[in-house]
């Protein structure tokens, strides 16, 4: 197959590979030797600091050196070139992806709002992100089992949530004689807030915590707004009446293991794929244990809302090093990742190894998917999947070794269709940033602080609403909004 | 004093007090330790839900399977090893006549070479000029650069100075007598006389080269080099499954928790076999019976 | 006289000592020249021992130190120290216009003052109450364990504290349980952060802090103390009286070391344990600066931080070292 | 006051003894002496009774109370160590009043004390220096101090006075004498000084090698010691001894060694002692350079002339045997030179067997 | 050999100065002993001249070198420390090759040499053991033993033998005078002890207040002391002083103090002396307890007998000045008990300016 060769003569490119699962480049990943000899392009690695964990660190650790390679890939690689990109560390792509990138360019034509996405403030695109594929990240998890003992309905309302975790409090529906059940959990806390779409308030606006949303063309910051105060006082109360662990701040990523195997744990907010593991490894040992995905209860306003969803563009992704000099050759290599051929292997592995063509479709061989270790960390490891690389992921590969139960809640929200538009972020430019930068921090963490002490019961959110949203302003929230808007609108006005 | 038999009532009372406060310390002190074990010890599953308390749950040594079936760990192992051991010799090579010199009365600009040393203790460079540092000496990623880059540190040097100077000149002044040059004063009169001192530089040598990490982190590339405690976070990253498969691991007999749990018990045992070793020097009158106060 | 400072016999030398005392400006230079010849003749080998730590300092530690010049730029990790433009104090009026900032100072001062208050003394005290143990084995055992919990990451200690704290089943909240008291949920709680977090601190190190005192007990003539109990002190009093006095000048170096630190309370414990709810006492210039700068790359930041920091270190070390000096003759340089 | 007592008092340093078995009692206000070659176990004698060492074997009595297990701070001694053991960090006048703050005494007291012993010590333009700063016998004189000022029931002196010179050596002599005798404190004294010994002592104790060899007041053991040990220790130049044989001669018995006749004193334990082998012991201070009614001349040949001021020493050799002769000078040494012969008179003359060194015919 | 010579030595600590400028030549292979009160300044003069303390001002020179700056190694000069200075943690044969082994001296003369001198020392039993676990005297000849090992071109002693019992300490007195005799190696000494003093100078330097009093032979110091400062610091007991104002006498002229009267000797410069205000100075090995021929009698009242064996100290006092006699016991003491006066030849009676100390008609 020689259509897929970008030079005649072996080319050698130099690359900076730095994300947690791989902190540098393995010329020996299966998926690199094939990917080389279909396009006959030799990557060389020339990782720094690869021994640490931190993809930022490493990437500043090469930036300071001043001798960039061919190809940056990273981890969080976008902050680094919406900043280093406008001073010429890296090479705008937007006119190479024109001319030398067709199954980019049609893969962005198709998704042009996720090429804004990805482009600095400048306008140019510097990388080449890591695009996931599926829609929902997070579900609502209840205990089955425990609304039958109960003979309670799945609750279809804020209202009717609020009895059936009543409910769990109260009447005992593990049925150890104790009142011992936390009706509602999380591994982070921040999916507590999280619950304050429930009186039609926002907690964030992507996948990340506390980020900005967007209404209306507007930027907004979801702290700020009535249905998060209403929210927020709801919240309270049910912490106060047990409703919710009193420990949710602290226990922490132990949590859900630990609850739902000691039998306490009612309700959650978290991961489909990996919340709906418990019904089998918990099967054993708590009889009828059913820990399933409920769809979002109606809200104060009537809304079902599922907040978070996957996100659609990753800050990570590589990236051509200022000084390459094969710029062309090396945006025609991202191309192959986006390429069908590419794509299977970045997304499957090696043909024959980790994958047949079945009907026309890639299929997991058994043999690999049933050697009892995790179907991700087999593909990490021979250089597929692999994050600091700007590919298009394919999320037929995850369906293939979904639990069942994981595939049945997605069906379900599916059939809702919950989701509302992710906020994708915006590319600032200098002076926005520095606006950003001075403001932000202070405001995000003191309104953290509120939300806390609010929900704690340490202070009322009614009576210091008032002074919260003029303290806001005088630590400049509405500047920072007003950059933010600036910002959204030269990235997504057009 | 040796003896209790000696004691008034007051001090026996006093004596056994302090005992049982410090066997309560002790005890509490104890914990972390008994903790990681029983974890290391523990199912994966009982780990990762924190119901290890005391003993392990669901025993197993799965843990220890997983860490000691990586060739990466003993490699690992070994280059806490050759750290520690070279970084030690070096840092004592250099700190001991470092310290020795600073002490002398004699020495010409004692306070500002003093000064020189004590300023570092608060005024970094920071990491990235530390690392260009490095890379322009030519040290990046290799056994040297971190051996040579973390010799000194100057409280050691302050430490040591302090006790080279709290010997008796009597001492240094019989070796002058005797025929000593300076190195001979130092080496023969002033080491062995500082034993206390230098167990306890000696201790902190080791022990920030058995911890450290950081350095080892951003300066080397080549993950053969790497020591123990890199190669414990890079194995907390890899077995941290990804929040959204985390269930991945749920079936596992062991988890990050106790892989964690089992690397730092193997780590610590070496330091817990220092420091015995160390304490030996802590002996009282090291000075005694040279001479007639 | 010119010729005689170039002689190398000793006799001459001498004889310069001998009929020259100290006055006599006829050829201060000469004389200069001269003796600085005759010191390093005499004493060429404690330069030559000095040698190495000074070489050391100024190669890995002050070469790097034109680093700190980021603290007035804007700094771009790409355009490097020298490419990146000057922007004067700008982050260090960032720093201090911010009411978070001040918090984080005040917290950091007063966190760092009880730690100086509690936890400088703990190591010392421990050490004291090991020279009391009598029961070698004991002593040795008991000494090698309290050290142990150096090694134990923060990650893990973070974690036991946070059990142990906890308001379900944490032994802290069991105990204060069987008195009636309603169980707290401490590690939200502002006003416990601080003994908490210092609590934590002197469990963890305590241990292995005492043994630099541990060595400079071991430094103490036991004559002194056969003095003292033919004198009628019993053990208390010998501690107070001939322990504590002996081992003063390594408590103050250690002391004054310890002011120095005095802005620098380490962050990777208090992000461990601290929440939003407890920012407003747990919050220092370390974790300020880490929420701040660092996610974001922002050494130019923290390099002012550091600045500042060790401006303010240093002024408090010199006086300490001043006061120290004046007082006990003992001193960091 | 009280007095002490040692019944089969043992010290062990693990299996090495240093201390074989010492039975002695001291009346309450005696003054006694220790004396005895370096490392005999004085030092460490002290160091029992004073509670710094346990006491392996034997029991100790202070008073009536047996202080075998009782604390040093509750015996009421005192002690001035051989190696001062000064307080570095305290300065002279703190270091002496270091006990007394101990034991709480008022302030104007322990002020009061504290320039008293100064005055007598000579340490009053010192009071404010630390011990580095002090010559040697300026640090042994703060170490006296420290012990004076306490009053306490028993003092305990581990050499005191070896760093002084002679001028303050003798003038502290007396002092502790008088002290002693003004406040009649029970003393134990440990020395190397003949005329410390000799002068302070109500009795001496002898000890060699962790034994107690003789016990009696100085002229006592001067004049009757029990065997040659104790002869050849006590006195300064020690007694000279030479092996000999008994013979009869013509006044009497006689010894005979090295060429020479001494006749002896008419002893009882000496009739049908002919053939005997003893030794013979002549102090120097009892020869004289003439001879006198009833002396005997030895021959000698002069080695060396050692001038003491009044006196000089004149080392000599009796065939192999060195012998030591104290004699007057009257100002010059010019008339010593020719000396060849030294007189001796019969009654000066002390014997001992040869084989247990145990004195013959010892008087009372 | 080499002699030593001091030329103005100046010590200041800062601006305390504690030796004053001392001139000293000592010729080589002599034998010089510094004496002199507690902190007079002897020991810092011996570190000056072994190079431990730096000179302030003045000029040593070792030969012909001048030794200002030169290195206590480069001196070629052994030193007994007055605190020892051993090295504690090494054992007894180690610290004595010490210094062999740092002049690299094969193995098998190094271990010779130190079996020699453990052998003088008496010290071959504790060769393996460490300074601590040593008697002090123990310690003290381990000292020595440090020093002697080295052979080196001047010796110098700082109280070596102050912790040594009477009879080591006058075997090793005698061993340091034979040892000098054979090897003729240039010493100067420190001591605070007058035999020591008498027996093994050469020469006596006697320092006060950082100042040279007086520089002689012991017989000359002890005859012809230059000031009453000399007179009183040599000899044991010291000389006794009094004030006494000069009259003309029945034989020629007398001292009158406290109601007591002293013929004088007939001296040149008491000529015309009447009225003249004295100290009087007497020895107390000069006086009779019996009238002898030319003598006159003291009245005195009897305070306390010393007894040193076969002399007794007699601590009287007349009118209200001490007086010390040394007599002779003959064995006993009770003749003494009844002693109301004393008898002194004229020509033994110094006399001694009242104001400025220094003595009248000092013979030679
Ligand atoms: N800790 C010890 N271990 C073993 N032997 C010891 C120890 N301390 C002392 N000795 C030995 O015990 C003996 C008695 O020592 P001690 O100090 O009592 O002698 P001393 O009579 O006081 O001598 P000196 O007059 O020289 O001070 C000596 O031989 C000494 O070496
Ligand atoms: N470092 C110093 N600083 C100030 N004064 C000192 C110092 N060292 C010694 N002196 C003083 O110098 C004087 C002479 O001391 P030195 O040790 O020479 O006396 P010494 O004659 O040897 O006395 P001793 O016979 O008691 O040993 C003493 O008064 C002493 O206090
Ligand atoms: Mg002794
Ligand atoms: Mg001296």
């Amino acid at each position: 197959n020689d259509d897929l060769k970008i030079v005649d003569e072996p080319l050698e490119l130099t690359v900076h590979i730095h994300h947690v699962r791989s902190t540098a480049y393995d010329e020996n990943w299966p998926v690199e030797k094939v990917a080389q000899e279909l396009t006959n392009v030799y990557l060389k690695n020339a990782t720094v600091g690869s021994n640490t964990t931190n993809s930022e660190e490493a990437m500043n650790l090469l930036l300071a050196t001043g001798k960039l390679p061919d190809i940056i890939g990273s981890a969080r690689i976008k902050e680094a070139v919406d900043q280093y990109g406008p001073q010429g560390a890296f090479l705008p792509l937007n006119e190479l992806i024109e001319e030398h990138a067709p199954h980019i360019k049609a893969f962005f034509d198709e998704n042009p709002d996720l090429m804004k996405a990805a482009s600095s403030s400048d306008g140019n695109l510097y990388y080449i992100p890591y695009l996931p594929d599926g829609k929902y990240g997070r579900g609502y998890f209840i205990r089955y089992d425990w609304l039958e003992t109960l003979g309670l309905e799945v609750p279809n309302t804020v209202d009717e949530l609020y009895e059936v975790l009543t409910a769990f409090r109260t009447q005992d529906p593990n049925g150890n004689g104790v009142q011992d059940e936390i009706p509602y959990f999380a591994r982070q806390w921040e999916e507590l807030p999280r619950l304050v779409t429930l009186w039609g308030g926002r907690s964030s606006g992507s996948d990340t915590y506390h980020d900005f949303y967007v209404e209306d063309g507007k930027i907004q910051y979801p702290y700020m707004g009535e249905g998060y105060k209403e929210g927020i006082k709801n919240l309270a109360k049910w912490y106060e009446e047990g409703l919710i662990d009193p420990e949710v701040f602290t226990r922490g990523s132990s949590s859900r293991e630990y609850l739902l195997s000691e039998n306490l744990g009612g309700m959650t907010h978290d991961w489909f794929a990996s919340t709906a593991g418990y019904n089998d490894s918990l099967a054993d040992k708590i009889p009828g244990f059913s820990f399933k995905a409920m769809i979002p209860p109606e809200n104060v306003n009537g809304d079902r809302i599922a907040e978070h969803r996957r996100i659609l563009v990753k800050p990570d992704g590589w990236a051509i090093g200022g000084t390459n000099k094969h710029p062309v050759e090396t945006i025609k290599y991202f191309d192959f990742y986006f390429s069908p051929e590419g794509r299977r292997l970045v997304n499957f592995g090696v043909e024959g190894e980790q994958y047949t063509m079945v009907d026309g479709k890639p299929q997991f061989t058994e043999e690999f998917l049933t050697n009892g270790r995790p179907v991700n960390s087999q593909l990490y490891e021979i250089g597929a999947q692999l994050q600091a690389r700007g590919y298009y992921q394919d999320y037929e590969y995850e369906k293939q070794w979904s639990n069942q139960y994981a595939l049945e809640g997605i069906e379900l929200y599916e059939q809702g269709d919950y989701l509302i538009p992710d906020f994708l972020g915006v590319a600032m430019n200098a002076d926005e940033q520095r606006v950003f930068d001075k403001y932000f921090s202070q405001a995000r963490t003191y309104m953290l602080e509120k939300q806390q002490a609010w929900i704690l019961g340490a202070a009322d959110v009614e009576e210091e609403w008032d002074a919260y949203m003029s303290q806001l302003d005088r630590m400049g929230m509405n500047d920072v909004l007003e950059v933010m808007q600036s910002a959204y609108d030269r990235q997504y006005g057009g | 004093m040796k003896n209790m038999n000696l004691y008034s009532r007051g001090d026996k009372i006093f004596v056994f007090a302090n005992m049982v406060l410090i066997a309560l310390f002790t005890v509490a002190a104890l914990y972390p330790f008994i903790y990681i074990a029983a974890l290391s010890f523990s199912s994966g599953f009982a780990a990762a839900a924190g119901k290890v308390v005391l003993t392990p749950i669901e025993l197993t040594l799965a843990a220890y399977e997983r860490v000691m079936s990586e060739p990466a760990f003993w490699n690992s192992y070994k280059n806490t090893f050759i750290y520690t051991f070279g970084g030690t010799l070096t840092s004592l090579l250099i700190v001991i006549p470092g310290a020795y010199a600073l002490s002398r009365p004699q020495l010409w600009g004692r306070r500002f070479w003093n000064l020189l040393v004590a300023f570092t203790m608060w005024f970094h460079a920071g990491m990235i000029p530390f690392f260009l540092n490095m890379r322009d000496l030519g040290l990046l990623d290799s056994y040297f650069g971190i051996i040579i880059g973390f010799a000194v540190n100057a409280f050691n040097i302050i430490l040591l100075r302090n006790f080279f100077e709290s010997i008796p000149t009597s001492f240094e002044e019989a070796a002058r007598m005797d025929g000593a040059n300076e190195w001979q004063v130092l080496w023969k009169v002033f080491v062995p006389l500082s034993k206390p001192a230098i167990a306890t530089i000696t201790l902190f040598c080791i022990v920030a080269r058995w911890n450290g990490f950081f350095w080892a982190m951003v300066l080397l590339t080549d993950e053969g080099k790497i020591p123990l405690q890199v190669y414990l976070r890079h194995t907390i990253a890899e077995l941290s499954d990804d929040e959204e498969f985390s269930s991945t691991l749920l079936s596992a007999p062991y988890s990050v928790e106790t892989v964690t749990a089992a690397i730092i018990v193997c780590s610590i045992i070496p330091v817990l076999l220092i420091y015995p070793w160390v304490q030996k020097y802590f002996n009282k009158g090291i000075l005694l019976g040279g001479v007639k106060e | 006289m010119a010729n005689i400072s170039n002689s190398p016999s000793d006799r001459s030398d001498g004889v310069i000592a001998g009929s020259a005392p100290s006055v006599g400006p006829t050829r201060p230079f000469a004389k200069r020249l001269d003796r600085i010849q005759m010191h390093l003749r005499r004493e060429w080998q404690i330069y030559l021992m000095l040698a190495p730590t000074i070489i050391w300092f100024l190669l890995f530690l002050y070469r790097p130190m034109y680093g700190l010049q980021i603290a007035f730029k804007d700094y771009s990790v790409f355009l490097g120290f020298e490419g990146s433009p000057w922007v004067g104090f700008e982050h260090f009026q960032t720093l201090f216009q911010s009411d978070q900032f001040l918090r984080a100072l005040k917290n950091t001062v007063i966190i760092s003052s009880l730690t100086l208050v509690f936890g400088f003394p703990m190591p010392i005290i421990l050490a004291l109450m090991f020279n009391e143990i009598l029961n070698e084995t004991f002593k040795r055992t008991a000494q090698t364990i309290v050290y142990l919990p150096h090694f134990i990451s923060s990650v893990i200690i973070a974690g036991i504290i946070i059990t142990a704290f906890s308001p379900s089943a944490g032994i802290v909240n069991t105990v204060i349980g069987w008195f009636g008291v309603e169980p707290i949920y401490f590690l939200t709680k502002p006003e416990w952060f601080r003994p908490i977090f210092i609590g934590a601190g002197i469990w963890q190190e305590a241990g292995f802090q005492s043994i630099v005192f541990l060595a400079a007990i071991a430094g103490v003539n036991p004559s002194l103390y056969e003095s003292a109990v033919v004198d009628g002190a019993n053990r208390w009093q010998m501690m107070w009286k001939i322990t504590i006095p002996c081992i003063m000048p390594t408590i103050i170096i250690m002391l004054i070391i310890r002011i120095g630190n005095l802005l620098e309370v380490g962050f990777e414990m208090i992000i461990l344990l601290y929440q939003p709810a407890t920012y407003q006492t747990a919050d220092v210039i370390n974790t300020f600066i880490y929420r701040q700068g660092l996610i974001g790359g922002q050494y130019d930041l923290a390099a002012a931080a550091g600045l500042f920091n060790a401006v303010v270190a240093f002024t408090l070390v010199m006086t300490a070292n001043t006061i120290s000096k004046r007082v006990s003759k003992t001193s960091l340089w | 006051m009280s007095g002490v007592f040692l019944e089969g008092i043992v010290k062990r340093y693990g299996s090495l003894s240093v201390v074989h078995g010492i039975d002695l009692e001291i009346k309450p206000r005696e003054f006694v002496v220790l004396v005895g070659p370096s490392g005999c176990g004085k030092s460490t004698t002290l160091r029992m009774i004073a509670g710094l060492e346990e006491i392996s074997d034997g029991t100790l009595r202070i008073g009536d109370r047996v202080m075998n297990r009782v604390a040093p701070k509750d015996r009421d001694v005192a002690m001035v160590f051989q190696n001062y053991a000064l307080y570095p960090h305290l300065n002279v006048a703190d270091n002496m009043a270091f006990g007394l703050r101990i034991r709480k005494t008022p302030k104007d007291e322990i002020a009061k004390s504290i320039e008293e012993v100064a005055q007598i010590l000579g340490l009053t333009e010192y009071l404010e220096r630390r011990p580095a700063d002090l010559s040697g016998g300026q640090r042994q004189r703060v170490a006296m101090g420290r012990a004076i000022v306490r009053h306490p029931d028993v003092f305990l002196f581990d050499e005191p006075l070896s760093n002084l010179d002679a001028k303050l050596r003798t003038q502290m002599r007396a002092e502790i004498k008088r002290l002693h005798k003004r406040l009649g404190v029970t003393s134990i004294y440990v020395t190397h000084d003949q005329v410390e010994a000799m002068t302070l002592a109500d009795r001496i104790v002898v000890m060699a090698d962790g034994r107690i060899e003789q016990i009696g007041t100085p002229m006592d053991l001067f004049n009757n010691p029990v065997n040659t040990f104790v002869a050849g220790f006590i006195g300064s130049p020690p007694m000279n001894q030479f092996s000999a044989v008994i013979e009869e001669g013509q006044g009497g018995l006689v010894a005979r060694a090295n060429g020479t006749t001494i006749p002896l004193p008419a002893l009882e334990e000496l009739r049908g002692a002919a053939g005997r082998d003893v030794v013979v012991g002549i102090r120097p201070e009892h020869v004289h350079l003439g001879a006198e009614e009833g002396t005997s001349a030895i021959p000698i040949e002069l080695d060396l002339i050692e001038t003491l001021g009044s006196e000089a020493l004149l080392h000599t050799h009796v065939g192999n045997e060195t012998f030591v002769a104290k004699v007057e000078t009257h100002g010059e040494i010019g008339h010593l030179q020719g000396v060849n012969a030294l007189h001796v008179k019969p009654e000066r003359v002390k014997l001992f067997d040869r084989e247990t060194g145990r004195a013959i015919g010892r008087a009372a």
